[in-house]
């Protein structure tokens, strides 16, 4: 699993732009940044500031009236995301998990769990038997804190609460055992000891088996403990950037120093 | 369970009295089927001679409650013309109908499905719009020309198939094809309309984050989320087939349901006409169950319903 | 490493081209439809039972070009085509929107509110749809005056209970979604979330099969017509003219194939148009 | 203790989901609002926080027990003029619109519908209070960032006015400057406009500085409830302890220091 | 299905409702006349009745009082003999049983009974054409028929034919085998194997896959095809179908002779059968005897009407308007109907009417000229035995269906007809009657009569066209 090529993921300047009814307007403006195996990369910052754009862009994943406008992203050195040969599909699950924001509505609507689990489990685990299916889909909701996972499994999502259905896409991510995992705000509905089971099993996957992690978020706190590096960003640029305690203890940028203020204290 | 078969049976029963009642009166408010046994020379005469041992003569209330009470007794009566029981008569047709019904459907699922996926993965595209216009060909070409065309041809001139009647299953293959065209066409289309909405959702792009191939997530996820309106369509045409065969039954000489619910309409046999749409009922109010609870299997929120 | 370059422009851009090089053909069916007085085509009644079947050409007959040939009677092809679609037209046009407003009404409100209103009508709508079409038709028929407004009730009666059926399936659906709760939860009454959200959520599936439905209603025109149940001389349409071809489809196959290409075409050119426009008319789909 | 000084009551509410049998999703909780209060519901996952709000919205029946606001009963077949009293922010802003409606078509129709509660602000106004850019206005759900729909699900639920507003995980997906922003803004309300809050929220240090009481919650019932202050300065129940363990910073036992 | 040698395989347009005789319309006999021998037979040339059926050797020993000799050692395919009391019971039932569609024609029969070995058929008026109607009245077995009653006889028919019932799916198949006892020797054929098929181009389709031996029915419109296919034998003949128009003689408007003679005028006949059947199948229809037997020259009449548009216009002219009228016809009934409807309709209009166009089904027109309540009517018959009261019978005077064509003179000149014994004079006054009719009068236009298409296989030998109903396949092979 571990991988010796330095970086995972190295986006390159890049910029997307939106077709708007008054013409274009640009979402996200010369954004680059890395990850390499057991690296966390915080991605934090203003809420609408493109953290959500960013990282789609990389599985390829950009609303319909969304455009790459200009820059570049590898992930894992040779697999390339060329848009023009929707080479996405190589690198989807299998070498990149993505948790989307909203998990609620990123899980089909008609599937039980435990189906939509195996699903993923079968198209990317070769090596679990038939025979060993519920057992890794039992341990994968264990992982995210479920104390009763066989009932989550027999459950359709819109009988699970909002903090189940999130944990469920993550261990959706995170059953393929890729080697980068994105996670889209993936513990902001969970209460603080689920969030806790969730983040310590994140981590521990980063440090034990050198997976990349981009964890985007607007939890400081969080951000501070798990992350290794961390982007600012504001209006589609990244303000700031550089390792976690760099930035929590000397913020250079204004807007970042106004952040680290609002954090409520405890 | 047995609430819910209670209840739908229940319902059944109404639909059954509603439709029964309206085919009974609007058959009874036009002609009467003495002529038709007579012949174009009978007299006046002698067809109110016939109407009276017939029971037509009667007050039509009281022929509507002697047919109700017939029904109750689970009793489909007796055909005016053919002097038998309409349930053997029907139970005479019944299997080529649902012979020739149940390959029709198939194929319009089995080739409409797919077709209407392709278009909605590929809409806008070139794909889509020829896949629009070959199954649009199906409804707006008239059947009998479709049935014909395809007898001169294939039967006529290249002898690889029979030009009709039911003689195993070659002669299965041209009626079968030719009563698929509308329902093909219309499950092709709504399969599209609905899948594209479907594509639109964010779990679909989820699914593709996941790395499940693009057939994976058509199949398992997309479909699925736009299968209801195409299941409702396909439940509909299982009963529109039944009386929409006709003119397939027509022109490929099928000894089938629909030229006899044609022919007991047009010869005013009203008892016989009756018993075919107690039989419709029937056909009906099972799919429409079958239906309903698939609903609620495809969508549970469906069957966990908020009130 | 590539540069990871500009997507594809999406479908939607090509939307309007597409509108447009479906709507104008159709839009010339319509215009030479409304204006068949004004162009110089013969009487479409008129008989000549000398110039019967003569097949479509240049050569003239009498002194009088019959550029698709004659029917059975001598008329002319081209006129009758163009006088016929009038009717054609309306009776497609107007029994399906005859249909499909209660039926959508009807969908609508019994897959919302559900209970005993659903009960009905889905009841309502198992009764119709087992009843044979062609005895609903021969009945009222029989009892009515043979009349184009008679007629476009019977094709109504006969296309209402799709719609009905299939959005009231979607319906059942949507309304379990969270949004519905939302605006439950804002006061918005039933009916307002009924017609201003949920419809627009089913229109794609109503417009696909009221788009479908202009095709069936004029082949079931056509249909009915064979049972002499149809439009009635003087009166043309699409559909009766293809039930006169019935019988001549191998000897004098313009009679009915010109009838069904148009009827094919214009078919085709609603749906066409329709899936063109509709993106155009979501605005999800507009992308901004 | 008077039913009107209340805002919401709930008594003994059960909720369950599915057949009778299974464990209530909610099980015999009270819980009390009174006006200008900002109450804190704050629990495990799945513990029933979201139960409890659909119902006291009136959006889903309860099981057994009452709900009333203002004294008035609450339940899904309440009239249609009394929806206006209380409002909810829902947990998934994303899923709450209608996906084919703008922001402004959505916000137009509350505005049709309840004239006489909505005049008090315009629309740009509104979202500038939740601190959104007017161009928002002409978006539609699914072109809004997370953080951009939680707050114009809470805008449209205040721009009725309500007496009372559940407000579920409101913040969840704000960055901490524009949380403040809207903590602000429901301190402000509360305070000025005669408004009451269920807060539900899994955020301690959010609900600390907002709510004077809190209600915590697991696997169904309130394992404990009373001023905020007290809960988290002396948790009785166990899992409360567990709660304020967990809390990021206080594990690892490093405390945080920021400034 | 693959052709077992030596059966014929037949598709004909309408299945029956019922194979009992009795109870079938005469058309049907395509289908259950295998398996029957009418009480007459019929000469195949001239399609007289002829003296080599069961009854023959004729006499009428009174007006209304007829003699038959019984043909010996026939017996019904069941075992039971045919004898005087058998040919007795098969008239009787025919009277009596209400549902039998003859019965109309043999309204002037009073009773048939066994004399002695002979039948003793007695009537209630003089009634010449007894023969001709016993050649379409077919011999039941009494026993078997009383006892399973007319309705189940129909599933399973017994008959003195040359084929017996085998074997019957309704709505496929009627097979019939050979009848090696059968009175005038074993027929050629080793069987018939009846299967329907309403539409006309999928039965010509069935003879030209070779699915079918001999196809019936065929309508103008598939001419062109089976006459293009070598592989095919087509016959054409004219059969006692016909089309005509009559008035409602006692409504306004066309209580005025004028309009109905303008409206006979205006309606071109020739044109009719010119356009709507130029491929073949048809010929203008002007008068009852002369049409009937054709061997006979039509007699001249000198007011005879032919078409005349511009005296149809200025008579029309000379009667003050508006000429509304309304045209009705059964469609779906026999090849063109509709479009002879509707050609009509045009001509009426080009002459100066208003008329609006009804066309219906078979059953609301029933209703309606029952009723009396048409103005203008287009019909089509098939005459169900050749005699020229078959033809006034239903349509004119005291017996008319239609109170349309009702005077004194009608009664009178039939009664005269009825009591007269020589044929040729007989014919005299039924010429009167029809030029009163159709000249005088205007109430009752002919239009045009239609042939018979028959298309068959190569292979199949000795077919005659039948003048109405069924082929003799007692005379047919079937070559390999
Ligand atoms: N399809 C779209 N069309 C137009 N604008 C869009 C679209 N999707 C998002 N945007 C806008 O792009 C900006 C960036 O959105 P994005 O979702 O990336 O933000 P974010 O950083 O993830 O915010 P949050 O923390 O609130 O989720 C926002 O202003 C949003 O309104
Ligand atoms: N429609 C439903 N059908 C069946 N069970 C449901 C349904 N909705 C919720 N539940 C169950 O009820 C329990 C409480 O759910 P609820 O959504 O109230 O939790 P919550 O406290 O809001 O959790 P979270 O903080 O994760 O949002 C959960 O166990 C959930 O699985
Ligand atoms: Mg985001
Ligand atoms: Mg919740």
């Amino acid at each position: 699993m571990a991988d010796t090529r330095s970086t995972l993921l190295d986006i390159d300047g890049l910029t997307i732009r939106a077709g708007t009814r008054d013409g274009e307007t640009t979402l996200v403006d010369d954004v680059s940044a890395s990850v390499g195996p057991g690296e966390v990369l915080g991605l934090i910052g203003e809420s609408g500031s493109g953290k959500t754009t960013t990282v789609r862009s990389v599985v390829g994943l950009l609303e319909r009236n969304l455009t790459v406008a200009a820059g570049r992203v590898s992930v894992l050195g040779s697999l390339v995301c060329d848009p023009q040969h929707a080479d996405f599909a190589r690198i989807r699950g299998r070498h990149v998990g993505f948790v989307f924001q909203g998990a609620g509505s990123s899980l089909d609507p008609l599937l039980r769990v435990g189906a939509q689990l195996r699903e993923v489990v079968r198209r990317h685990r070769p090596d679990v038997s038939r025979a060993g299916m519920p057992a890794e889909i039992e341990q994968a909701l264990a992982g995210m804190g479920f104390t009763d996972p066989g009932r989550i499994a027999r459950s359709y999502p819109h009988q699970l609460s909002g903090g189940m259905r999130q944990r469920v896409s993550i261990a959706l991510a995170m059953v393929a055992k890729p080697e980068l995992l994105i996670a889209d705000e993936c513990t902001s509905a969970l209460d603080v000891t689920t969030q806790k089971d969730v983040v310590q099993l994140l981590t521990k996957l980063v440090s034990d088996s050198g997976v990349g992690l981009v964890f985007v978020t607007h939890d400081l706190i969080l951000a501070e403990e798990i992350c290794t590096k961390i982007a600012v960003m504001r209006r589609g640029r990244v303000v700031e950037t550089g390792a976690t305690a760099d930035v929590m203890r000397a913020p250079a940028h204004e807007y970042t120093r106004q952040l680290l203020a609002s954090v409520p204290r405890w | 369970m047995i609430k819910l078969v209670a209840t739908r049976i229940g319902l059944g029963l109404v639909t059954l009295f509603i439709a029964v009642s309206g085919a009974f009166f609007l058959v009874h408010s036009s002609g009467s089927p003495a002529v038709q046994i007579l012949g174009e020379s009978a007299s006046p005469e002698r067809v109110a001679a016939l109407n009276h041992q017939l029971g037509l003569d009667r007050p039509l209330v009281v022929q509507y409650l002697g047919f109700l009470g017939q029904l109750v007794r689970g009793d489909l009566g007796e055909s005016l013309r053919y002097a038998q029981p309409n349930a053997t008569l029907i139970m005479e047709r019944l299997p080529a109908t649902v012979e020739l019904a149940a390959a029709a459907l198939l194929i319009a699922l089995v080739v409409g499905v797919p077709l209407g996926a392709l278009a909605a993965t590929r809409e806008g595209r070139l794909a889509d719009r020829l896949v629009s216009a070959v199954s649009l060909v199906g409804v707006s070409m008239p059947i009998f020309w479709i049935g014909l065309m395809a007898i001169l041809f294939f039967a006529v001139r290249l002898h690889w198939l029979p030009a009709g009647q039911r003689d195993g299953l070659a002669s299965l293959v041209l009626p079968a094809v030719t009563l698929s065209a509308l329902p093909l066409a219309q499950i092709a289309r709504l399969t599209r309309s609905s899948m594209s909405e479907t594509l639109r959702q964010q779990f679909i792009t989820a699914s593709r984050a996941r790395g499940l191939s693009a057939a994976r997530v058509v199949i398992n996820h997309a479909l699925r989320n736009s299968a209801i309106p195409v299941l409702t369509i396909f439940g509909l045409q299982t009963g529109l087939l039944l009386s929409g065969a006709v003119t397939v039954e027509f022109v490929f000489s099928w000894p089938g349901l629909g030229t006899l619910a044609t022919n007991a309409v047009q010869g005013r046999d009203f008892t016989l006409v009756q018993a075919v749409v107690v039989v419709g009922v029937a056909v009906f109010v099972i799919t429409n169950l079958v239906v309903d609870v698939l609903y609620g299997i495809i969508d549970p929120r469906i069957r966990d319903g908020r009130v | 490493m590539t540069a990871v370059e500009t997507r594809r422009r999406p479908a939607v851009a090509r939307g309007w081209p597409a509108v447009i090089g479906f709507g104008v053909p159709l839009a010339v069916i319509v215009l030479l439809a409304v204006f068949a007085g004004l162009l110089p085509l013969q009487d479409p009644n008129q008989q000549n039972l000398a110039n019967a079947l003569l097949p479509p050409g240049l050569d003239t007959a009498g002194g009088v070009h019959h550029y698709l040939g004659t029917d059975q009677l001598g008329r002319d092809m081209l006129a009758r085509m163009v006088y016929g679609a009038r009717l054609s037209l309306m009776i497609g046009f107007v029994a399906m929107f005859a249909g499909a407003v209660p039926g959508i009404i009807l969908g609508l409100v019994a897959g919302y509110y559900r209970g005993w209103f659903d009960a009905v009508v889905s009841r309502l709508i198992d009764a119709q749809l087992a009843i044979p079409f062609v005895l609903l038709a021969i009945a009222v028929m029989a009892t009515h005056a043979r009349s184009v407004p008679v007629l476009i009730v019977v094709l109504a009666m006969f296309s209402w209970a799709p719609y009905a059926r299939v959005i009231r399936a979607e319906t059942l659906g949507l309304r379990e979604q969270t949004f519905v709760l939302s605006l439950r939860s804002a006061g918005v009454s039933s009916l307002g979330i009924v017609f201003r959200h949920i419809l627009p959520n089913v229109a794609g599936t109503a417009f696909v099969l009221a788009t479908l439905q202009v095709g069936s209603v004029m082949l079931a025109e056509s249909a009915l017509s064979f049972l002499g149940l149809g439009v009635v001389e003087p009166s043309v349409s699409w559909g009766a003219m293809l039930a006169d071809g019935r019988d001549e489809i191998v000897g004098a196959w313009w009679i009915a194939a010109f009838p069904g290409l148009v009827i094919t075409v214009t078919v085709l050119l609603v749906n066409l148009f329709g899936d063109a426009l509709r993106p155009i008319l979501d605005p999800r789909h507009r992308g901004f | 203790m008077s039913e009107h000084h209340e805002v919401l009551a709930i008594r003994d509410l059960t909720v369950r989901y599915g057949r009778a049998g299974t464990p209530p999703a909610v099980d015999s909780v009270s819980i009390d609002v009174s006006r200008r209060e900002i109450v804190g519901v704050v629990g495990e996952s799945g513990s029933g926080k979201t139960s409890i709000g659909m119902v006291a919205a009136g959006l889903w029946p309860a099981t057994g027990g009452s709900v009333t606001i203002e004294g008035r009963p609450i339940s899904p077949r309440m009239p249609r003029r009394d929806r206006a009293l209380v409002q909810m922010a829902f947990q998934d802003p994303n899923a709450s619109f209608d996906p084919r409606q703008s922001v402004r078509g959505g916000l137009r129709e509350l505005r049709r519908l309840h004239k006489e509660r909505t005049g008090w602000i315009s629309d740009e106004d509104l979202l500038r209070r939740v601190g959104l850019d007017s161009v928002l206005l002409g978006r539609l759900p699914h072109q809004l960032s997370g953080g951009q729909a939680q707050r114009i699900a809470v805008a449209r639920a205040l721009l009725l006015r309500p007496k009372l507003l559940i407000a579920d995980e409101p913040t969840s997906a704000l960055d901490v400057s524009v949380q403040a922003q809207i903590l602000d803004l429901l301190r402000a309300l509360c305070r000025d406009e005669d408004l009451s809050i269920l807060f539900i929220s899994h955020d301690l240090a959010v609900v600390r500085s907002l709510c004077r009481r809190v209600y915590v919650m697991r696997h169904g019932q309130v394992v404990e409830s009373g001023s905020t202050d007290e809960v988290m300065a002396h948790p009785r129940h166990e899992y409360t302890v567990k709660l304020l363990a967990a809390i990021p910073g206080n594990f690892g036992n490093q405390k945080l220091d920021i400034e | 299905s693959s052709s077992r040698t030596g059966v014929l395989r037949v598709v004909a347009q309408s299945e029956p409702v019922t194979l009992n005789p009795v109870y079938s319309a005469t058309s049907d006999v395509k289908s259950w006349g295998p398996m029957f021998d009418s009480l007459v037979g019929t000469d195949r040339a001239s399609t007289e009745p002829d003296q080599n059926g069961l009854l023959y050797g004729w006499t009428r020993v009174t007006p209304t009082a007829w003699r038959f000799k019984v043909r010996e050692g026939v017996t019904f395919h069941n075992g039971e003999v045919f004898d005087a009391a058998a040919a007795a019971f098969s008239i009787q039932q025919i009277i009596t049983d209400p549902k039998a569609p003859l019965a109309g024609n043999f309204s002037a029969v009073a009773g048939a009974k066994p004399v002695g070995a002979d039948l003793e058929v007695t009537t209630k008026e003089p009634f010449p054409a007894l023969p001709s109607m016993l050649a379409i009245t077919m011999a039941v077995p009494p026993k078997a028929y009383q006892k399973e009653g007319g309705d189940a006889f129909g599933a399973h028919p017994i008959g003195t034919g040359p084929f017996v019932f085998s074997d019957y799916i309704r709505g496929a198949t009627l097979e019939t085998v050979a009848n090696p006892h059968y009175w005038r020797g074993a027929p050629k054929l080793k069987g018939v194997t009846l299967s329907w098929s309403t539409d006309a181009q999928t039965r010509a389709s069935f003879v030209q896959t070779g699915q079918a031996d001999i196809a019936l029915d065929l309508t103008p419109q598939t001419l062109r095809t089976v006459r293009a296919d070598r592989n095919l034998t087509v016959v054409e003949k004219p059969i006692d179908a016909r089309y005509f128009v009559y008035f409602n003689q006692k409504a306004p408007p066309f209580d005025n002779p004028d309009l109905r003679r303008a409206a006979a005028l205006a309606i071109d006949k020739a044109g009719l059968v010119q356009g709507l059947f130029r491929q073949g199948g048809a010929s203008v229809y002007d008068h009852f005897v002369g049409d009937l037997f054709l061997e006979k020259k039509p007699p001249a009449y000198p007011d005879a009407i032919s078409h005349d548009l511009a005296e149809a216009k200025s008579l029309l002219a000379s009667v003050p308007g508006p000429h509304r009228i309304t045209f009705s016809y059964a469609t779906g009934r026999s090849p063109n109907d509709d479009q002879i409807g509707a050609a009509i309709v045009g001509m009426l209009q080009a002459a100066g009417f208003t008329v609006t166009n009804e066309p219906m089904d078979f059953a609301t027109f029933s209703e309606r000229r029952n009723s009396n309540t048409m103005q203008a009517t287009g019909l089509q018959i098939i005459v169900a035995f050749r005699d020229p009261d078959e033809e006034f019978r239903p349509w004119v005077g005291k017996t008319a269906i239609t109170k349309n064509c009702v005077s004194a003179p009608y009664d009178e000149l039939s009664a005269k007809a009825l009591a007269e014994p020589e044929r040729g004079p007989r014919e005299e006054i039924y010429s009167q009657m029809e030029d009163l009719l159709i000249n005088k009068d205007v109430c009752y236009v002919p239009i045009l009569r239609y042939d018979g298409i028959w298309a068959m296989g190569k292979n199949v030998r000795g077919f005659v066209p039948p003048r109405f109903a069924s082929p003799d396949y007692y005379e047919i092979s079937v070559g390999s």
